[in-house]
């Protein structure tokens, strides 16, 4: 036994798109595997950061007000959207949306109100703490919207700045809708109040987050069953996080829901999924790709198998420009010495190596990931593909001498050109630490290869393994400027862009809350205006080519994420798709014979 | 009604053979006592271990036959063998702190055999053990059904064991040891004890022991065994009166006795027993014999079997004939110069803290030493003597400064030592030397016997090391060793060797103060009176001071010039060796001399009522008064209310005591 | 045993042997002659020793250029025991992964027999009260989970190979501590001791002369099972995701690796470096074992 | 005995105070601010120290430590940063679970070992006795991760028989109810701990074989089989009781190790879960427990001794 065929033969063994098949059946229980590690514990679609809250079945329960898409290539999914695409006014400063016929689980039609309070909700918990929603940039969304119900089925959003028609769109996919009626109380059995005071909104807030505290009334407090998504919570269990859910009778929108009923069930491991798939205990599930080798099993046993980068998704060495140890914030600045890094990664290396990505992975080189509506100008052409020649000739036309497996140190200081650059003295070496995230196991593979190659140009690359909850709170100079000398660069996985419009606005720009490295690009800066306040729909490809340029992280290949389900439930091929995402519609789904 | 016949026991470990038991022949008669005796390793216990068909692992019979009232024992069927023990033969162990079951009741230990042997019933058993505890003297027995081993003293679980071995009322048992471990006094009730159930019971008994006077007094016939023989046999009063075996006879001179000459050296039987899983030619005991000839060394001498008249047999060559040889040098006794008192007790106190203290405070204490004084003279030897527990070692160790009073003074020289800080105690340590016990914890093993001489010289910083290792040979032959020993490490002596490099390591500093805490009491009796011999003649030659500290009256008798008798932490009586033990005064004193069988079963036996009757009370409450008075046959109201001085009753003699005895009344 | 015990390390041959010999090099080698199953472990634990740090000198791979194109293989030509994931040569990778494993465990076990003996002793001839806290003390500390603590750690700190050993040697010191005191009270009320007192000895001298000579037999034993229990608590923590990164590994990480792998059947992965962890630590505990015959005390 | 066992207890009180301080100031120099651990990346600076004053997390490290001595004390463990549950709710859903599967592990090891180190101890040199000792010795080398390993390889894979996932249902009982899924970790934590057991066992008994008391029964004429039951077994279990006692440390480590290796949803995989997450409140919960079990395993330990060997209580 041993190797199996290439890594090549694996990647081919799941790209195609199963179509959708057979006669749908009415009924059956769909047990869904949820993503290892990220069981539920919340039920309030908008925890506070103190909770750390994983909401569950988001997007199931309660819907958005706009619906992302799984495709990548468009924002939001007009046809699952609780809303008609919204309407600008010339200035873009109001916006007017008409809601579609969609009901409450009690029968109540989903209003315009709706959205206002769940608005004045969202603005209640940023008021709070503006940790309270990861999405949040101070200054933006949601300060300085303000909504009206003009209409029971029209919403008016007034903008005291203009955004991009794509970037509000963004914003309202992550708007979910909630009820008005039944929510707007600061007690059980309180009585109702008027939500569009912020002194009521905190209250009703307030209430909401503690009733989601007690994990064992989930399922039965009446209040978590007024829901307008196409299930409701049937039951949870405290202990592990699993869930089952039911069809909501009432829900209107587009789907048969066939099935009876979707077990949820959480798992503490990417090898016990793997292991309930091949006893067949699982319907649909993700699998881990460093099981890659293990879909010929699985597609003997019965399942589908699709394969695909998630959208908006990119891997990359994160940098961090602040770090002062060694010369790097020096050394770092140098445009030709990122470049040279990023050509000492070997990104088909990495994807067909049998201990990284085993031929499960993608090339790319962006931050808007693989098959993005806002491609970076250069297409499939990468301005820095692996090669570790041009990355020596980069350095050594710089003024570098190159000592392979020793330590490549700067030999013409000066600002000049074939100088290594400003504040960088002779005798400089290149040698930093790279925090990497203890879990999953190809990060670590994939770092290791990095240094591995980084040494033989001389370069010292010290890896540090760290659990990733300690590198989220630990490395990023936004929120953790002491410990900025301590990482280098930090490789915590994957980083997700609003799938749909992958704008680095909270990333990269200077001010960024996000901005983990302190990257400082004045272009960039101006670009990234373009894509958030701008009119330009398309501006957003601009802002992703020049990242690309001017590397402020070094792209990695992008791991496929892998769906599997039986071959005996089929949907609409988008559906499936959808899971890549992340976006589970059930209500598409069905059994056949 | 027990035969024995050519009886060889061969135990096989690995490649190694021991023979410990070879043509051993003796017999038994009902309601008789044999009696077996000597020394460590001669083959006593397993021939009693062969009679149980209880051989060690690796142990079997190779030849002879066992013959029980017409039944042969030797190849017996395992459960055949299962139904005869316990039942028609019956053992009694040493050791009854190792003996007992810890975990059990002993209600439900001595039933056992009952209910495996008769079958009787839970109730009826425990009924029988209740009666036979009775029988063996445990008071109350029905309520000490329930009690756990460690709950009884030394004394009662001895009897437990006894009501065990008997309790389905053997034909025959056999006891091993049975006193050993126990005190004197104990020794005497629990040998009566099993004389009186012998013979109602109408039992024979194997007694095995190497106790001489012990055989003297209990037993009816004696095999005298060595080296896995038997040397001698025949009924005691003729073994006794007419001693054949050479060795017999060395082995009954080497015994201190309570009547010899104090000014006689001790008999010593040179070398050691021989390895027994060497075969030799010859007699076993001709290495060490006086009257060797080459034939003994060649030819072994015919078994001890063929009877002489009564039933005496023996196996030697060259029979002698008579009971004792005596030692051939006599000491010259110096009358002790009166000076200042070297050494100097005065009310010497030392309590330890108890075990268990309570939850809050209110530790208690044991009160092991209370109150002792007394003085030695230079060169004169004070003995120390009483039952264990009762503070000899503690005293001892306060003597030497090697534990600081509770109170009291320890002055010697003129100068109290006790409350001396280490520095200045300093250059007094080489003054006031001890002699461990345990030879073999007193040596460091790590160390060889020339870097052990030497060490108190180094730390004292005397000579060069070559005058330090000559220094050392020459102890070494004050101690009657060769030099070559100076190479070896402690394991690789003999016991006696080792007690010996302990005496020579005290004298190293050439102290003028020896305390020695039980010098021979780990020693096997032929070995005994080697060491015995030797710390005399050191004493005497040295003009040392020396204490003596041993619970055998007769050793103390044998080495001191003057005697204190400790019970319970105090001093009850001190005189001289004469006055004490010719006419004790205090009645502890004369019942710890009448509980000391004479190795002469024609002595006169003390009547029962002299004895010391019970076991020593607990040291952390000591009964008020006189603390004798729980034990003492004379004691009164008075004795229990007032604590009895130490009062002169003539010249040097003083006793602690309400009721002391008159001269006539301690004789008897 | 189940994970890396260092509390309790019963013994696995306690026999209470005949008597008691002196320590000294020669006897020892003469106790382990008569002990041939230590004499083995003595001698695997060479030849181990000998793969481990001679090996690489006639067997040359590179364990640092990451070789995706190599990497994964089954054994075979060039390759006698396969590579690794990162294309890593599996057989020098024992040799270079087995030097951090014996040198973690050896330093985590002076640094533990250091400190232990440094306490126990101190505490046995203080004595009192003071004794009565450190020995308190020890007990809190033996009863705090050991590997839960090392995992908080290490989760928290970068392990490296001196930290680890720090902090595994950090922990394993109370077993030491205690055995040292229970030797030292044994020791210190010794006739033989007693004795030295008597003739004036200072405590200094007690102390080099007789108490630590003495007490060094445990204490080797005790070092030569730490070793043993060192090198499978590392193995556990690298099992367990906390021990070794490039482009240093041990054993234990690289085993931990392995497993990872296990469904793909990468059994190369798995089975020589877990035969290097058994057979170390199965060789330590048999000479551990001889060497207390040969000292002749129980280690507990 | 009465007095004995509040004697200990006593002490057991102390260690456990001792052993609460030690494990809060440990945990206190690993995680000195929570409020960036629970707030997350994106939290503010200020949101973060607002976070730490509000609960307190700005004190003195001693005043930290005597306010949560005092919660304890209440029985309020603290709530877990990353869970939206109390400690003590989430430790109370996963004990039974664990603390079953434990106790299934050293029942069945008990089972084994305690008949095989007394047969090893009667047959002592024989092959028995020599087979089993070097598989003790293998045993003892192996680490139990890959004890385990090489279980799902043979019986998961080679011969597939048992699953190679414990049972992922959560209630306690599943030893019992679903022993196929639960074979293999049990049998992990059991063969693991047979090898010590055994061996302690077998020198236990050989120590008590060697025992007079042992010799007196055979000269009362019970036969060999009784003289084991009724005599030996008891006395030579008593050391093996203090050894379970000493060990709930090397259990729980087991554990921990097991329910990583088979996926077994209980307390060790929440401690490894949180670990992960820095979850520093579960963690020290439960490092907490661990070590009241230990007191708790070494004070039962001693009082079922002292209790069936009387001495002890007079000894100490
Ligand atoms: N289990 C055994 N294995 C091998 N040799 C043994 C064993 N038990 C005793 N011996 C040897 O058998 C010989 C006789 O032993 P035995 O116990 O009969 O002597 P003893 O006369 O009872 O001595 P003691 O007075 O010390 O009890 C001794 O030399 C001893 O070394
Ligand atoms: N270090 C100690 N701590 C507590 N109690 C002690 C200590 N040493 C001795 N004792 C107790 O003091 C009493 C006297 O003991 P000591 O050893 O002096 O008696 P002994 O006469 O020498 O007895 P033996 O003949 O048995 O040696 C005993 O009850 C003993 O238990
Ligand atoms: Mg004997
Ligand atoms: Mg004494």
């Amino acid at each position: 036994s041993g190797g199996g065929g290439t890594t090549k033969d694996i990647a081919d063994s799941y790209t195609a798109k199963p179509t959708q098949t057979g006669t749908p059946k009415q009924g059956g229980t769909a047990t869904v595997a949820l993503t290892p590690g990220l069981s539920p514990n919340y039920i309030y679609p908008y925890p506070p950061a103190a909770a750390n809250g994983t909401v569950i079945a988001r997007g199931q329960l309660w819907r958005s007000l706009y619906r992302p898409s799984g495709e990548g290539d468009q924002v939001a999914d007009a046809e699952l959207s609780l809303a008609e695409p919204p309407v600008y006014n010339p200035g873009r400063d109001t916006v007017t949306i008409k809601m579609k016929d969609y009901k409450w689980s009690n029968g109540k039609p989903v209003t315009a109100d709706d959205v206002v309070f769940s608005l004045a909700l969202l603005k209640a918990a940023l008021a709070e703490s503006p940790a309270n929603w990861s999405f949040y940039t101070p200054g933006q969304f949601p300060d300085g919207v303000s909504a009206e119900a003009a209409a029971p089925d029209t919403l008016t959003l007034k903008l005291e700045t203009a955004y991009n028609p794509s970037y509000l769109l963004s914003m309202l996919t992550l708007l979910y809708v909630l009820p008005s009626t039944e929510w707007n109380i600061a007690a059980t059995g309180g009585p109702h109040l008027d939500y569009k005071q912020p002194k009521n909104a905190k209250a009703i807030y307030k209430y909401l987050t503690k009733e989601s505290e007690s994990q064992a009334t989930f399922a039965g407090n009446p209040l978590w069953q007024v829901v307008n998504g196409p299930y409701r919570l049937k039951s949870f269990d405290p202990t592990t996080g699993s869930f089952s859910l039911a069809r909501n009778e009432s829900y209107s929108g587009p789907g048969e829901s066939r099935l009876d009923q979707i077990d949820f069930k959480a798992f503490t491991s990417a090898a016990a999924v793997l292991n309930q798939f091949k006893a067949g205990n699982l319907t649909v599930g993700t699998l881990d790709s460093s099981f890659a080798t293990q879909i010929g099993e699985l597609k003997a046993k019965g399942y589908n198998v699709y394969g695909a980068p998630a959208p908006a998704r990119f891997d990359s060495l994160v940098i961090n420009f602040a770090n002062t140890v060694d010369n790097f914030d020096k050394v770092i600045a140098q445009p030709y010495v990122r470049q040279a890094l990023q050509r000492l990664i070997d990104q088909q290396g990495y994807i067909a190596g049998r201990g990284i990505y085993n031929g499960a992975g993608s090339p790319n080189y962006s931050t808007a990931g693989t098959g993005s509506p806002y491609p970076p100008a250069f297409g499939d052409q990468p301005p820095y593909p692996y090669d570790p020649a041009a990355a020596e000739k980069l350095l050594t036309d710089n003024g570098w001498k190159v000592a392979p497996n020793g330590s490549t140190t700067c030999q013409r200081p000066g600002t000049g050109p074939g100088q290594c650059g400003a504040d960088i003295p002779q005798g400089q070496k290149i040698s930093f630490t790279l925090a990497s995230a203890s879990s999953p196991a190809f990060v670590g593979a994939r770092d290791v290869a990095f240094a591995s190659a980084a040494k033989k140009l001389g370069i010292d690359v010290k890896i540090v393994t760290k659990s990733l909850n300690y590198m989220y709170a630990n490395y990023g100079n936004t929120f953790a400027p002491a410990t900025k000398n301590e990482w280098a660069m930090q490789d915590y996985g994957p980083l997700y862009l609003a799938a749909g419009y992958p704008s680095s606005n909270t990333v990269f720009n200077t001010e960024g809350s996000f901005n983990l490295g302190s990257y400082k690009n004045a272009e960039v800066d101006k670009l990234i205006g373009a894509s958030t306040f701008g009119a330009d729909e398309k501006s957003l490809s601009a802002e992703v080519t020049s990242l690309a340029q001017d590397l402020p992280v070094l792209f990695l290949p992008t791991p496929h994420t892998l769906v599997v389900w039986k071959n005996t439930l089929s949907g609409p091929q988008s559906s499936f798709n959808a899971l890549i995402s992340f976006l589970y519609t059930p209500e598409l789904w069905y059994f056949h014979g | 009604m027990l035969t024995i016949r050519d009886l060889s026991v061969e135990i096989r470990r690995g490649d190694r053979v021991v023979r410990p038991v070879f043509g051993v022949s003796l017999t038994l008669d009902r309601g008789e006592t044999l009696g077996i005796v000597g020394e460590t390793g001669s083959g006593k216990s397993m021939t009693g271990l062969a009679i149980m068909g209880m051989l060690p692992a690796g142990g079997r019979v190779t030849a002879g036959s066992i013959d029980l009232d017409g039944r042969e024992l030797v190849g017996l069927a395992a459960a055949q063998y299962r139904a005869i023990r316990g039942n028609d033969v019956a053992m009694v162990f040493q050791d009854s702190m190792t003996a007992l079951n810890p975990t059990k009741r002993i209600g439900e230990q001595v039933a056992e055999p009952v209910r495996l042997h008769r079958g009787a019933s839970k109730r009826e058993a425990r009924a029988r053990a209740e009666e036979m505890l009775a029988l063996v003297g445990l008071p109350r027995p029905a309520e000490r059904l329930d009690d756990f081993p460690h709950q009884l003293s030394g004394g009662m679980r001895q009897r437990v064991m006894i009501a065990m071995a008997l309790v389905c009322e053997p034909r025959l048992v056999i006891a091993d040891e049975p006193t050993t471990a126990l005190d004197v006094t104990i020794q005497a009730e629990i040998l009566d004890l099993l004389d009186d159930l012998r013979s109602r019971l109408g039992m024979s008994m194997i007694l095995v022991t190497h106790d001489m006077g012990v055989i003297a007094r209990h037993a009816d016939r004696v095999g005298v065994m060595y080296a896995g023989r038997v040397a001698e046999t025949g009924p005691t009063p003729v073994l006794f009166g007419r001693t054949r075996h050479r060795y017999t006879q060395a082995l009954l001179s080497s015994i201190p006795s309570l009547t010899q000459d104090r000014r006689e050296e001790l008999f010593s039987i040179p070398g050691a027993p021989p390895d027994l899983s060497v075969v030799q030619a010859g007699c076993p005991f001709a290495p060490r014999c006086a009257a060797v000839t080459d034939r003994c060394r060649e030819e072994p001498p015919p078994p001890a079997a063929e009877a002489e008249a009564d039933d005496h047999a023996y196996a030697c060559w060259h029979p002698a004939d008579g009971p004792a040889v005596r030692g051939r040098a006599r000491l010259v006794v110096p009358a002790p110069a009166v000076t200042e008192p070297r050494l100097r007790v005065v009310d010497l106190r030392r309590e330890y803290p108890a075990g268990s203290a309570g939850l809050l405070g209110g530790r208690r204490t044991v009160k092991a030493v209370s109150g002792v004084s007394f003085e030695v003279a230079a060169g004169e030897t004070f003995g120390l003597v009483g039952e264990s527990g009762c503070g000899k070692s503690s005293l001892g160790r306060m003597l030497v400064a090697l534990d600081r009073p509770t109170s009291g003074e320890v002055i010697f020289d003129g100068e109290p030592v006790t409350r001396m800080s280490a520095r200045a105690l300093g250059p007094r340590r080489t003054q006031l030397q001890m002699m461990f016990q345990d030879s073999n914890a007193s040596l460091d093993p790590r160390m060889r016997i020339g870097a052990i001489l030497r060490e108190p010289l180094a730390i004292q910083g005397v000579g060069t090391r070559a005058q330090r290792t000559a220094r050392a040979g020459e102890l070494l032959r004050d101690v009657g060793l060769p030099a070559s020993v100076l190479e070896r490490y402690p394991y690789e002596l003999s016991g006696g060797q080792r007690q010996r490099v302990g005496l020579a390591r005290a004298l190293a500093l050439d102290p003028k103060v020896l305390v020695a805490d039980e010098p021979v009491s780990a020693l096997d009796v032929s070995i005994r009176s080697q060491v015995l011999n030797l710390m005399r003649r050191i004493q005497l030659e040295r003009g040392l001071s020396s204490v003596v500290i041993s619970h055998d009256l007769a050793v103390v008798r044998y080495l001191a010039d003057r005697v204190g008798v400790m019970y319970l932490g105090k001093l009850v009586e001190t005189g001289t060796t004469e006055e004490v033990y010719g006419s004790a005064a205090h009645p502890y004193t004369a019942g710890l001399l009448a509980a000391i069988p004479d190795a002469d079963p024609e002595a006169p036996r003390a009547p029962a009522a002299a004895r010391v009757r019970g076991e020593l009370p607990s040291p952390i409450d000591p009964p008020s008064g006189c603390r004798f008075r729980t034990r003492c046959a004379l004691a009164s109201e008075l004795c229990a209310q007032k604590e009895p001085p130490l009062t002169p009753v003539t010249g040097t003699h003083h006793v602690a005591c309400h009721h002391p005895l008159r001269r006539e009344e301690s004789r008897s | 045993m189940t994970a890396p015990d260092v509390t309790a390390a019963p013994s696995l041959e306690a026999e209470t042997p005949a008597e008691r010999n002196p320590v000294s090099i020669r006897s020892v080698l003469r106790g382990l002659r008569r002990h041939p199953l230590g004499l083995a472990g003595g001698l695997l634990l060479l030849l181990i020793a000998g793969f481990c740090f001679l090996g690489p000198l006639f067997y040359q791979t590179n364990q640092t250029d990451v070789d995706l194109v190599n990497a994964a293989l089954p054994p075979g030509p060039g390759y006698p025991l396969g590579t690794d994931t990162n294309g890593f040569d599996v057989l020098g990778r024992l040799m270079s992964g087995g030097q951090v494993s014996l040198q973690i465990g050896l330093l985590a076990a002076l640094f533990a027999t250091t400190i232990g003996t440094v306490y126990g002793a101190v505490a046995g001839l203080a004595g009192g009260v003071v004794d009565g806290f450190m020995m308190r003390l020890v007990d809190v500390m033996l009863s705090i989970p050991f590997l839960f603590f090392v995992l908080i750690l290490s989760a928290r700190f970068h392990a490296d190979a001196l930290s680890l050993s720090l902090v595994i040697g950090g922990f394993s010191w109370l077993v030491s501590a205690r055995l040292v005191r229970g030797e030292v009270l044994t020791l210190r009320v010794r006739e033989f001791v007693l004795a030295a007192k008597l003739m004036g000895a200072s405590r200094r001298r007690i102390i080099l002369t007789h108490l630590i000579p003495n007490a060094l037999g445990v204490i080797i034993v005790n070092i030569t099972f730490q070793v043993a229990d060192a090198v499978l608590v590392v193995a556990a923590l690298g099992f367990l995701g906390f021990g070794l990164t490039y482009p240093t590994a041990d054993w234990g990480s690289q085993l931990a690796s392995g497993v990872t792998y296990i469904s793909a059947d990468y059994w190369w992965l798995i089975y020589p470096v877990g035969g290097c962890i058994i057979l170390t630590v199965l060789a330590l505990n048999l000479l551990a074992d001889a060497l207390r015959d040969a000292v002749g005390r129980r280690a507990d | 005995m009465t007095w004995y066992v509040l004697r200990r207890l006593a002490v057991s009180l102390l260690v456990l105070l001792g052993i609460s301080a030690v494990v809060f100031l440990m945990l206190h120099l690993v995680s000195d601010s929570p409020g960036r651990v629970v707030l997350g990346q994106r939290a503010s600076p200020e949101a973060v120290s607002d976070f730490n004053r509000a609960h307190g997390f700005d004190r003195p490290v001693v005043v930290q430590y005597v306010s949560y001595l005092g919660q304890l004390l209440q029985g309020d463990l603290g709530r877990s940063y990353k869970l939206n549950e109390n400690v003590g709710t989430l430790l109370a859903l996963n004990a039974g679970r664990s603390a079953m599967v434990s106790l299934a592990g050293l029942v069945l090891a008990l089972l084994i070992a305690v008949p095989l180190g007394v047969l090893q101890a009667v047959r002592r040199n024989s092959v028995v006795d020599r087979v089993a000792t070097a598989a003790s010795y293998v045993l003892y080398a192996t680490p139990s991760f890959l004890v385990g390993l090489l279980l799902i390889a043979v019986f998961s894979q080679t011969i597939p028989i048992f699953p190679a996932e414990a049972s992922q249902s959560h209630s306690p009982w599943v030893v019992f109810t679903d022993p196929r899924a639960m074979a293999l970790p049990v049998i992990t934590l059991a063969v693991t701990s047979v090898a010590v057991f055994a061996q302690y066992q077998r020198s236990a008994a050989l120590d008590q074989l060697g025992q007079d008391y042992i010799r007196v029964a055979r000269a009362k004429g019970l036969p060999e089989r009784l003289i084991l039951t009724r005599h030996l077994l008891r006395n030579a279990c008593l050391p093996l009781v203090m050894l379970v006692g000493t060990l709930v440390p090397t259990l729980l480590a087991g554990n921990l190790i097991v329910e990583s290796l088979f996926n077994y949803p209980g307390l060790g995989l929440l401690f490894l879960n949180s670990l992960q997450r820095e979850d520093y409140p579960v963690l020290l919960a439960y490092t907490l427990i661990g070590g009241v079990l230990t007191v708790a395993g070494n004070f039962i330990a001693d009082v079922v001794v002292a209790a069936a060997d009387r001495r002890i209580e007079l000894s100490t």
